[in-house]
């Protein structure tokens, strides 16, 4: 494995910060403090932290729904982020946007999206970008199994692989399309298989090994940075809460969520790992996690005081030229 | 028998009452069943986000109760083909913005079959939808695009404004034998009034007097009209007399009822959720300076949302939404 | 081969009159006689005739914008399609629909479509109220290689192999979408790989051979009335005139058109089986060419004597229910 | 130097001067370059269906212009990507009857993305579309759907009525940081008139008076420009003097000159090739009814295709198009 010490640092504190983020907004939520249609992203951490640590300032990443893991992996700052849930003019989108519209271009990051599958195409295009631009970057779309019925992935991975674009579909497989099981809407075991409808690479990752992801993503990245074409890669994991902030679950039951979150943690595992092969200590984690809970408590509270947009603001930002 | 349900429960029992009557009905959706025939521990069906199809795919079975894909396009136009040989479906979009992904169905196939096959075919489609803004949904989930629909030849639109009509409205939707868009607007949905328990219906193309008034009409459909209701209310207080009608149908539109009104009080304001271009708004205000030039007395109202996206932050979305005083200020801006 | 020699005549009668019926239009056009956007199937007769010779009343179709032989497979009258043509109020639509709407419902003809994919769910739906009627009957979408890069294609085949769909899509690969060469836009050989993303059954004909699609035809119309589900039948052939009646065809080589007419013809090679296996007599066959190119006269005719439609019917149709 | 060339060429040079002026410049469609760079015998590029297009490829190359499978909503999408990330596209979507396969990434990408990312965005996108009715093409290649663009919040559209504003309206239109749908009439396309060679812009926004006149103000867009035109010359053997205004933008709407023009003359007639509800004839009835109330001396008149679909048979499409005579029966019922 090709990770420093330093790199795997920074991806235990992504993660730790993904998971800390969704558990403090479930509570916001529960406590009537924060509204809005939040998807949280808690159990796929692994995915996000993964794919993202092969990624720089060159390349881009598109999002879904469920964005925020994807945010803070490429770089988003949490501040900036939770001011934007609470509707603040300090948030990353000045509180016009929200989760579903969280992004931030100056780190590449072009964009949750509330409709499902739409962020395929913008990654497409973003890699579009970079190949006529010769800029070396890539770009990643993140998306759902759900969207993998949508006609704008047919499209955009039949364009990509025609123009051979610098680009990565990551399908995060988590067995579940809100409240419809995958197996009733998707009739192939392997999403992955659906590269081959465009002579695309394709491959299979564990979603809740981190280290599983990073070197698989590796490969996709670096067949697209090489001029290869673009690849296909699908990463089975699990959503721990619902499928939005108040979701009662009725659909599924507990021993299987139970299942993933004793068995398969990818913090966990992450964890495990790197403790056990001695990469790192313990305790450099619990200090990570005490520096997250403190950041944590520090954007909150700084959102909580940040100012409301002004009204007049409403017009503003709908056209660049009037 | 009457009871006070939401409109909600007033759509649960229409289609229940739809699919009981006539086996060629099927509802489709995603999530309509919500793996509710799943063979597992835990899987109560979920009945759709908001809960309209509770319960409908145990009564009915997954033959006529289907979880889609998220395949808007595929899954309305396989409607459409369904609906062309002899089944009458109804599908759930699950928000009107996701029109964007599944517009040609609609646009060209269920509005122009008829016409273009010589009237030898009829598409008795109908298109659940949810739409508008206030749940802090943001700019993807909160439109109100029901102009798009109302403007193509071919489609009929209604929205109801409560769960009385809500229920008689989407059970001549269903029957009707033209393809319906049926908007639930978030709004009401949640809003109870008395509804019988039996079958009936609101017809199609039928403007409500939702309240008699002398001196101004207040044209509204959906959730503007309980605002409407509402500033009707202050205006009165101020001895301003308002009559509130309530569209019901977007298309076809019911000019007569809106013109009778407006003979009447020479004024009128018109209060639409949507943006303004091209809008329902825009409709009303030709019709009264085209067919009604003579009534007026004053300049046509409108009161609708700004020519923007939907903002997230709550008080943006405040702003944005029409509300009782936005519509008082206009009356009296007319007067 | 299953088929009687009656059979052998009516597919003979089928394929004869497509082809007529397009020459026939083409020369109309070139003389200024017919209007309208119309795009040929000539070239492509074995493909509709294999595949409607498996279908009975039960049974529908949709097509394209290129549907004139399908209609006639499935049993359209010339007449009626030529006077719908010709615009009058005589015609199978009224004079309302024209060539890229052409339609009868009652022949199981759910009509030509000009929106490139858009007959792909038609069909499925055709298909699901076969299954819910429990009919007996199969619905199939016939539609290019270039429909094949559409959405609508991917979320209608995912939804009939979900479901199980009494379907048959047959995908006539005819090397060209417009202008543009279809490799430019598959990065795919066989478009049947396509099944795959859907676990759907698939097969390969050659398109030019009518009893090469027929039999392949006939194996996937079974499968569906079986209950087995839709099968993907890819069927290799090549469009004779330009995409539309008027296209100056100066992007493709005379020489690929010349090989596919004289080495390839669908109803050449039809006769020199036929006959060389001696199931029909040449002369059978003549005398179908003279009756058939006596209809078309006929229907000529009649349509350029018949009626306009009343400018008042333009209001009539749109709803069932006013 | 100026030539007579038609709109079609317009476009064309409009094209070919944007390309070479600016790198970030790329041109997608279906058929844009038509196999024009494929290496065999006999594969000169078709330059698109209609032509406009023709001569790109061979001078700048499939990395800028490039050839898209039939895969609207993917093309769509991924130009507002690349738009998002520092290239300029222009779009050839055929017709704009195909809205109904590619809506989302106009209606709910390119057109809120800036303002649901806080202004932190732009989408320099163009997309060039064929309008209107008029070719026997039948319902679905002939709609005049630019409402729906029209009333988008966040979109830009323009729609040309010559071969100079082709040219100057487009090259705004791709030089806008804005996402801009540029129409094309089928009506007009190959109509010709004096357009200068070099590099010129025509503002988007602006309405132009094509004719002064006092008695009454037509309103055209696009092919019914010429319709207004030639009614005016008609009304004017009559001694009834009209005003021309050729809207150019439909959104955003130059409202003042239309109320310039309708406080000199008083009465207003706006004829659209498009069909009645929801479209940029109510909107223009509803700024005479609230802005211009106080001018009119008249009921606005309306020239629209009726609430059917396109017709295919030749006499029906003539039936259902706008055109000189109706616009004078309009002008006279108003009288
Ligand atoms: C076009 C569209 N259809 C439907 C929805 C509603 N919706 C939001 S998330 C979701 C499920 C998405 O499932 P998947 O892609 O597997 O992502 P996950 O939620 O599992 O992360 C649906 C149906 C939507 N937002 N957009
Ligand atoms: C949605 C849509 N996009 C584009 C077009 C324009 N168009 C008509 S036919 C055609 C090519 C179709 O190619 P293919 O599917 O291979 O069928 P073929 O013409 O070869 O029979 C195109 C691009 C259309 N009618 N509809
Ligand atoms: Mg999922
Ligand atoms: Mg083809």
């Amino acid at each position: 494995m090709d990770l420093t010490k330093e790199q795997l640092l920074v991806t235990y504190r992504k993660m730790r910060m993904i998971r800390s983020f969704e558990e403090k907004l479930s509570e916001l939520v529960t406590a009537g403090k924060l509204g809005g249609f939040l998807h949280l992203y808690a159990g796929q951490e692994a995915v996000a932290a993964g794919v993202c640590g092969r990624l720089d300032e060159r390349d881009y990443v598109s999002t879904t729904h469920r964005g925020h893991g994807h945010c803070i992996a490429k770089g988003v700052r949490a501040k900036g982020m939770m001011a934007e849930l609470f509707g603040r003019s300090t948030g990353v989108c000045k509180g016009k946007g929200g989760s579903m519209h969280i992004a931030d271009l100056e780190a590449g990051m072009l964009g949750a999206n509330g409709i499902v599958g739409a962020g395929i195409p913008l990654a497409t295009g973003a890699a579009l970008t970079c190949k006529v631009k010769n800029t070396g970057g890539v770009a990643v779309a993140f998306f759902g199994d759900g969207a993998s019925n949508q006609g704008q992935f047919h499209e955009a991975l039949n364009m990509a692989a025609n123009w051979k674009l610098p680009a990565v579909y990551v399908v995060e497989n988590n067995g579940w399309g809100e409240f419809t099981p995958t197996e009733f809407v998707v009739p192939v075991k392997d999403i992955a298989v659906r590269a081959d409808s465009y002579a695309m690479r394709s491959d299979i990752a564990d979603g809740n090994d981190f280290f599983d992801v990073y070197e698989k993503a590796g490969l996709a990245v670096e067949a697209a940075r090489a001029g290869e074409g673009p690849t296909l890669l699908e990463c089975k994991t699990y959503r721990y809460y619902g499928h939005y902030v108040g979701d009662p679950l009725a659909y599924r039951s507990k021993a299987e969520a139970e299942k993933w979150k004793t068995e398969r943690d990818p913090l966990d595992a992450f964890e495990s790992r790197v403790v056990g092969d001695a990469m790192l200590e313990a305790e450099e984690l619990r200090r990570i996690d005490g520096e997250v809970t403190a950041e944590l408590d520090a954007a909150v509270e700084a959102a909580e005081n940040d100012p409301l947009p002004d009204p007049a603001s409403l017009y503003e930002d709908v056209y660049a030229q009037e | 028998m009457a009871r006070e349900i939401t409109v909600a429960a007033a759509i649960n029992e229409a289609l229940r009452i739809a699919l009981e009557m006539d086996p060629d009905v099927v509802l489709m959706g995603e999530d309509v069943a919500g793996g509710g025939t799943r063979e597992a521990e835990g899987t109560d069906e979920a009945g759709g986000i908001m809960g309209t199809t509770r319960g409908l795919v145990t009564q009915f079975g997954n033959e006529r109760v289907l979880d889609t894909p998220i395949s808007e396009m595929g899954m309305l136009g396989t409607a459409v083909g369904a609906a062309l040989t002899g089944l009458r479906p109804i599908v759930e979009l699950m928000f009107i913005d996701f029109l964007g992904v599944c517009l040609d169905p609609l646009l060209n196939q269920a509005s122009k079959l008829r016409y273009m096959f010589g009237g030898k075919a009829r598409v008795p489609l109908t298109v659940r939808t949810v739409t508008g803004a206030g749940m802090q949904s943001a700019a993807q989930h909160s439109q109100s695009l029901y102009w798009i629909t109302a403007g193509i030849p071919g489609l009929k639109t209604v929205i109801p404004s409560n769960a009385y009509d809500a229920k008689g409205l989407l059970l001549a939707s269903i029957r009707s034998d033209d393809p319906v868009v049926f908007c639930e607007p978030k709004g009401v949905l949640f809003d109870s009034c008395d509804v019988p328990e039996g079958d009936y219906i609101v017809p199609l193309g039928k403007a409500a007097v939702s309240r008699e008034g002398s001196d101004i009409t207040l044209v509204g459909m959906g959730a503007t009209v309980k605002m409407a209701l509402a500033a009707a209310e202050a205006l009165a207080a101020d001895g301003t007399s308002a009559e509130v009608i309530d569209l019901r149908s977007l298309a076809p539109l019911d000019e007569q009822t809106v013109l009778t009104s407006l003979e009447k009080t020479g004024r009128l304001v018109v209060v639409d959720e949507a943006t303004p271009r091209c809008g329902i708004a825009s409709d009303i205000a030709r019709l009264c300076v085209t067919k009604g030039f003579d009534f007026l007395d004053a300049p046509v109202g409108c009161v609708t949302a700004p020519h923007t996206p939907v903002p997230f932050s709550a008080i943006l979305e405040q702003a944005y939404m029409p509300s009782p005083d936005k519509i008082v200020a206009a009356v009296r801006e007319l007067s």
